[in-house]
């Protein structure tokens, strides 16, 4: 097309690294395909994202890339949108309630199990290496009454609190609402408890501010018996730097500038006449998300949908190339 | 008869504080008593109490024979009694016609559907500061902007357009200047004349208590310490009971 | 003297006759509104450099999007009036919305007794003014501080809107119940056509009526008003019922716009409604103001959102400009409040 | 009448000697304080029924979270006891945090100017009193509405918080900038030292000081104070620097108990400031209260929460028992007030 | 000699309303004029101009000879006036020491370390209220507990402390009692004697007028419609001139 594509980026929110991220994908993709990329900032207020969903309508671009801060809220707006014939794509968050052009999203449910999974694995290791039968994990809850947080949150609890062989895990849930002090303060209140043995935290971002909590309660060493294990969600640039340093223990990764990215190839490759079916492949290579293992759901309520596997990081791959907290800066 | 008030064996304290120490007086229809009394006194406090803005500690007190528990000023107005405030009870964010019509407003329509009838009482406000004598620059500016004889008039107005049987006024002239003083007297004195009213005065003007008043109550430290016959007494008595030099070295004050 | 009072007392309307009369009459009542002015330059400034700005669509969507916050906003101005506060109106509506969803829907994310919309959509009204009544009744009826007791109400509702659904939002409401969301007269939403429609006879009725005038008297001096036969307690409930009630009505309207319902709904919008109130004109003191100053607070502050999307400012900039704006058109009030005192223009509440 | 006279002005102690006396005193100081009589019930309460409450740790624990919001609480309390209120003392605390860091760190996060902490940390607090100056110069220099000069102060700041480091978290400050986070004096963490030092100061300077009784003219009649002479720009101008200051030196606590600074710190503690400040006796009106109830607001705030962490409510019925809480902690405070007004009881503010 | 004040040729509006038209008239030093008006006249707008509230519209205030820009009540204080307001400028929730020392009270210490003397503004307190006659139940009340005529004695007390050259008292004795009142008029007479003190006197009451002033001066509607002699000048024409019947008809009036 000779004529420069319009786009609109509606992202949740502004104010902090993992969404910093995504508008570098979508920016960096944009300026690949030579696209004109519009970004506006939900500030985590669903009726905000509404009203900039209604503000893009008028303003006609030929697609729109969203990530819902709350996946129902939206669906009349988007709908309105398609109607008039703008393209919708959706991104980390999938729209379960309407039919998009396309959807490229986390398998929240999924990930949070996954997660569980590689915690019970840890603790059933240490319980090998030490002969520790019961361990005491605080879970670390992002905004309660979000769907995405509500999945996640849903997936983990599942797989921890089901019988496990050989340990049990006695959980604790501090609702963070993705503050620093709440979390900071939570961790404290829970320590006071008793020793806590391992943290999962909903979003990586977290962990930093963290460390100095583990270390003014005598976890000093980040090796060792005695060390909190920690995992989280996201593959935020603190967790990574905290695997680094030994502190946490893993991340699952959500490539979060490749969802935006891939938004906006598929974007540009539907505006370009080739069908989704023959794109989308190609599409994940470009957008780097490959390794996240995307699989494609043909729903026909809800329209294509790529859903994302977060790929794990520990401390053997954490300063991969492939995660968008090592490249999103440069 | 049974007097149209009557306060029997009142007291009132704010904490530690005793306002009043057992009062009691009667004031018949349509009589004029002045109360009179220093600073307090304690004379405020009674008139809160017989305006329904206070409750007595201990005794009671009846109206028209009946002993009734005046507990909101509301209670007050419907036993007949009508009172011009010492704080004046002004609106300051209201103008004349609004602060003059205050709970009393005219309306058109019913329920929360109550229309305020502007027009009419813009009209009986002007007629009534007109006939008090009283110049206001707007009526319809707020009474904030009022000077403190402007608002105390206003405040004269909005009691004696009721149609109480006792009137009570809390140093009603204090910030009157001269003419305007000797029409609120001259309109009480029409008040007693044209409906009988009773009225209970607080002045600390011994003139315009005689020009008003039959009757003198006077409270010291809260204290009721006379009821005086004016007719028979003189300023200089009166005086004396005020402040507390009467009996001790009678005759001599101020 | 008689006559010459007379002529006094109401100052002469400035020989209203005449273009010069016109003029100083149009003059007098920009000068008078709190928020006219303003507007008066900053819309005619959008229209001129914002794109797509004065376009039918553009408007309405501008009109849709104050709705919600025009309803919070004179409730919250009712109340501010009478010199409380009524920081509750964001748990109402997203409480009173996410309990009747619940009702309406079936089971596993409702409560199974399918309710009907019909029954619904009053009955979620009737939720909030009963939440007004109950903080009229602690606030005025045992005087406990109003911006602690609605602080509090506000956390228990948006906490409470949480449990009937376990935090699940819940989407595709019934369609009567959603109807006016979908639907439009000329464009524009009949949650515009509702919501306006109310909030512009409240502020005639709060004008003209005997209860608003008590309203004004209580929040000027409720001691006076006490005196003078007026009851608080009523005059506070009522307008705490008002509040609570704009606030249900809002979370029907809102709910059916985004055709669900969810915990966080309204998340964040108390800031927003408290600065609309203010910058109306109604004063934190109360006795003041009135709910068309409010409708142009609440024009003003969704037009900077509106333009701010429209212009698309970096976000990283975004709320710093906002936050800024805000100022700016706060120092622009003020100038106008500057120049009106200067002139001895105030007129009085009522 | 002298001696008479004299005997009457000051109201006799309740005869003070013997235990009854006693007694009467203890009970008038705690009737007369706005938060002791429910510390005095919750407290101990907690202590017998929440395990872990009363162990010294927890104890440290409690202070430590309690004191970035002692020194914000403190800050607006002073603002409202002139009449004022101060909503910008998050942003203060996130802005000075966040710009500190930038000027910190090595490029490509910070500035690459690499400042040192010793001079950052003045630095910081300086910030903070500037922004106040600003605040107190638009309130009361230029007459703007203190609620929406430090709303839009408030949303300008947590705008400019994210330019600097675009957004991005700083993460392991230097070492000198955040000993006062790592070290402790028996247990007690330096935070806690320096933030419960300045309140305590504060406080006692409030109440004794020549200043701190204009503050309470200034609350208590704006026009009073003028006609004496005092000056109420100087004054409120004085009291946002304070305020902003003590929002500075808490951005510099908190950066340092996280190691780290984030455009998101202190996000949503402007409700808690202000329920701590209400509940701590401050009147919304101006003139009364102490910063001695504050700090039992903060106390009774943090142990709330402390409280529902160390009993693990189930986090989606958190806020509803949280908001719950409080608005029944309101209700014994109401309580107290009562009886002490039936006993007559009530102190002048100076 | 020069004059003490000097104002010259005042006027003041608020909006449409003119309060002070073309004020001129001077004040000698140790010299005490009565300032008379009706409700409205425009006496506490000049009083707020002298006090340094407002300012004028035109027209000049010369203080000893230079001419003064009072653009607050603290170089008003500088310049040697102190003033009683009609509405008495007290902190409602400041208790009777605090009140009295408002805008000036004891310290030690320095700079924003000025710690209160509390003890000995208590005793000064003791014994100004006792000098004046005035009984408070509890000196360490807040003054939203004091009565009407409480409340202005003490706002009198406070500015008969200082060491002004001119005092302004705006109905000074409004609320007071009796004998209070009484103890005012003595109080400004002995200052007067002691400390060849001016005074600028606005009262409604003529009586108190002679006692204290040598001259007065006359308000009406705004107009300055005359300055009299006391000594000269019967009652009746003073209030003739108030009221605005003075010439028309002389001599009828009240
Ligand atoms: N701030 C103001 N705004 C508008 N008008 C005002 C204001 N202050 C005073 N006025 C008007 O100016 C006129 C003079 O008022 P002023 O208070 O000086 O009267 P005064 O002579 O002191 O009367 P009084 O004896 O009743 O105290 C009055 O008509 C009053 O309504
Ligand atoms: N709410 C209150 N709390 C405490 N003390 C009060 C209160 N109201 C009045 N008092 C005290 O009670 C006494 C009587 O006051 P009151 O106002 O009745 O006096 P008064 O006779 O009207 O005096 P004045 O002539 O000065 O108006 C005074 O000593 C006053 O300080
Ligand atoms: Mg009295
Ligand atoms: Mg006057």
């Amino acid at each position: 097309a000779d004529k420069k594509l319009t786009m609109t980026l509606l992202n949740a929110y502004f104010q902090d690294e993992f969404w910093q991220g995504c508008n570098v994908g979508a920016k960096r993709a944009a300026k690949d395909i030579g696209a004109d990329l519009t970004l506006l900032d939900g500030n985590y207020s669903m009726e905000t994202q509404v009203n900039q969903i209604d503000t893009t309508i008028q303003k006609a671009p030929a697609a729109m890339m969203i990530a819902s801060i709350d996946s129902s809220a939206v669906v009349p707006a988007l709908k309105r949108a398609m109607a008039r014939n703008i393209q919708v794509y959706a991104f980390n968050t999938a729209v379960p309630n309407t039919t998009l052009t396309a959807t490229v999203a986390m398998d929240e449910s999924a990930t949070g199990a996954a997660a569980a999974k590689r915690m019970i694995g840890l603790l059933q290791k240490r319980a090998a290496e030490t002969g520790q039968k019961a361990y005491r994990l605080v879970h670390l809850v992002g905004a309660v009454a979000t769907e995405p947080v509500r999945l996640r949150r849903e997936g983990f609890n599942k797989v921890i609190q089901a019988p496990i062989e050989g340990i049990t895990v006695d959980m604790v849930e501090v609702v963070t609402n993705w503050k620093p002090e709440p979390a900071v303060s939570g961790l404290q209140d829970a320590m006071t408890r008793g020793p806590v043995d391992a943290i999962f935290t909903e979003s990586d971002f977290l962990t930093p501010f963290l460390i100095p909590v583990l270390k003014r309660n005598g976890y000093t060493d980040n090796k060792g018996a005695k060390h909190v294990l920690i995992g989280g969600l996201g593959g935020i640039p603190g967790g990574l730097k905290a695997i680094r340093e030994g502190w946490q223990e893993f991340s699952l990764n959500y490539p979060i500038d490749g969802m935006c990215a891939s938004n906006v190839y598929l974007a540009n490759e539907s505006l370009d006449g080739k069908p989704f079916a023959q794109a989308w492949q190609g599409v994940m290579d470009k957008a780097g998300v490959t390794t996240n293992a995307p699989r494609l759901i043909d729903d026909k309520a809800t329209g294509p949908t790529v859903l994302l596997t977060a790929n794990p990081i520990d401390a053997s791959n954490v300063d991969s190339k492939i995660f968008w907290a090592n490249t999103y800066k440069e | 008869m049974t007097p149209f008030l009557e306060v029997r064996n009142v007291s009132k304290s704010f904490g530690g504080i005793a306002a009043l120490k057992g009062i009691s007086f009667e004031l018949a229809a349509g009589e004029a008593v002045a109360l009179m009394g220093g600073n307090g006194a304690g004379k405020s406090t009674l008139v809160s109490l017989l305006s329904g803005l206070l409750r007595p500690d201990i005794g009671s007190i009846c109206i028209e024979g009946a002993d009734r528990v005046l507990s909101d000023p509301q209670q007050s107005r419907e036993a007949g009694i009508e009172t011009v405030f010492q704080n004046l009870a002004l609106c300051p964010n209201l103008n004349a016609p609004g602060n003059l019509f205050l709970g009393r407003e005219l309306y058109r329509g019913f329920g929360p559907f109550k229309i305020l009838d502007r027009k009419a009482m813009e009209k009986v406000t002007v007629a009534t500061l007109q006939d008090l004598g009283v110049n206001v620059p707007d009526m319809r500016a707020p009474t904030n902007r009022f000077s403190g004889g402007q608002r105390q008039a206003l405040a004269f107005a909005r009691a004696v357009r009721g149609k109480s049987k006792l009137l009570i006024l809390d140093e009603p002239t204090a910030a009157l200047g001269v003419e305007e003083s000797a029409n609120v007297v001259k309109t009480v004195q029409r008040l007693r004349k044209e409906r009988n009213i009773a009225v209970l005065l607080i002045t600390h003007n011994l003139e315009e208590m005689r020009s008003i008043a039959d009757k003198a109550v006077v409270l010291r430290r809260g204290h009721h310490v006379g009821s005086v016959l004016l007719k028979e007494t003189s300023d200089d008595e009166i005086v004396a009971r005020i402040t507390g030099s009467f009996g001790a070295k009678a005759g001599v004050a101020a | 003297m008689s006559s010459k009072s007379e002529a006094l007392l109401v100052r002469p309307a400035a020989d209203a006759s005449g273009a010069k009369g016109i003029v100083a009459t149009v003059g007098k009542i920009i000068l008078l509104n709190p928020i006219l002015p303003i507007l008066a330059v900053a819309l005619p400034l959008f229209a001129a450099f914002v794109p797509f700005y004065a376009t039918t669509t553009n408007l309405q969507n501008l009109l849709l999007a104050s709705s919600i916050l025009l309803l919070l906003s004179c409730g919250g101005a009712l109340a501010m009036i009478t010199g409380n506060i009524d920081l509750s109106v964001e748990g109402t509506l997203c409480f009173s919305s996410m309990f009747i969803a619940w009702l309406m829907m079936p089971a596993p994310v409702g409560a199974g007794v399918e309710l009907s919309p019909l029954l619904c959509i009053p009955l979620g009204i009737a939720i909030g003014v009963g939440i007004g009544m109950l903080n009229g009744l602690l606030v005025q009826g045992l005087g406990v501080n109003p911006f602690i007791v609605t602080l509090g109400m506000l956390l228990t509702l948006k906490g409470a809107a949480a449990i009937p659904t376990q935090a699940t939002t819940v989407y595709t409401l019934p369609s009567v119940y959603s109807w006016v969301g979908y639907n439009e007269v000329f464009g524009v939403s009949w949650i515009v056509i509702v919501s306006f429609t109310v909030c512009l006879m409240l502020a005639c009725w709060l004008k003209a009526s005997v209860i608003g005038r008590h309203i004004y008297a209580v929040g000027g001096n409720v001691e006076a008003a006490r005196e003078n036969g007026i009851s608080p307690f009523r005059t506070v409930t009522i307008v705490y019922a008002l509040s609570g009630g704009l606030a249900g009505l809002a979370g029907w309207l809102n709910a059916a716009r985004l055709d669900s319902a969810s915990a966080n709904s309204g998340d964040g919008i108390t800031f927003t409604v408290f600065a609309a109130i203010i910058i109306g004109g109604i004063a934190l003191s109360g006795g003041a103001g009135s709910l068309w100053g409010v409708l142009g607070g609440v024009i003003l502050l969704s037009s900077i959102d509106n333009v701010l999307n429209l212009v698309a400012v970096n976000p990283l900039y975004l709320n710093f400009v906002r936050g800024a704006v805000i100022i700016v058109a706060v120092l622009l009030i003020v100038i106008r409040q500057r120049l009106a005192a200067r002139l001895g223009l105030q007129e009085a509440a009522a």
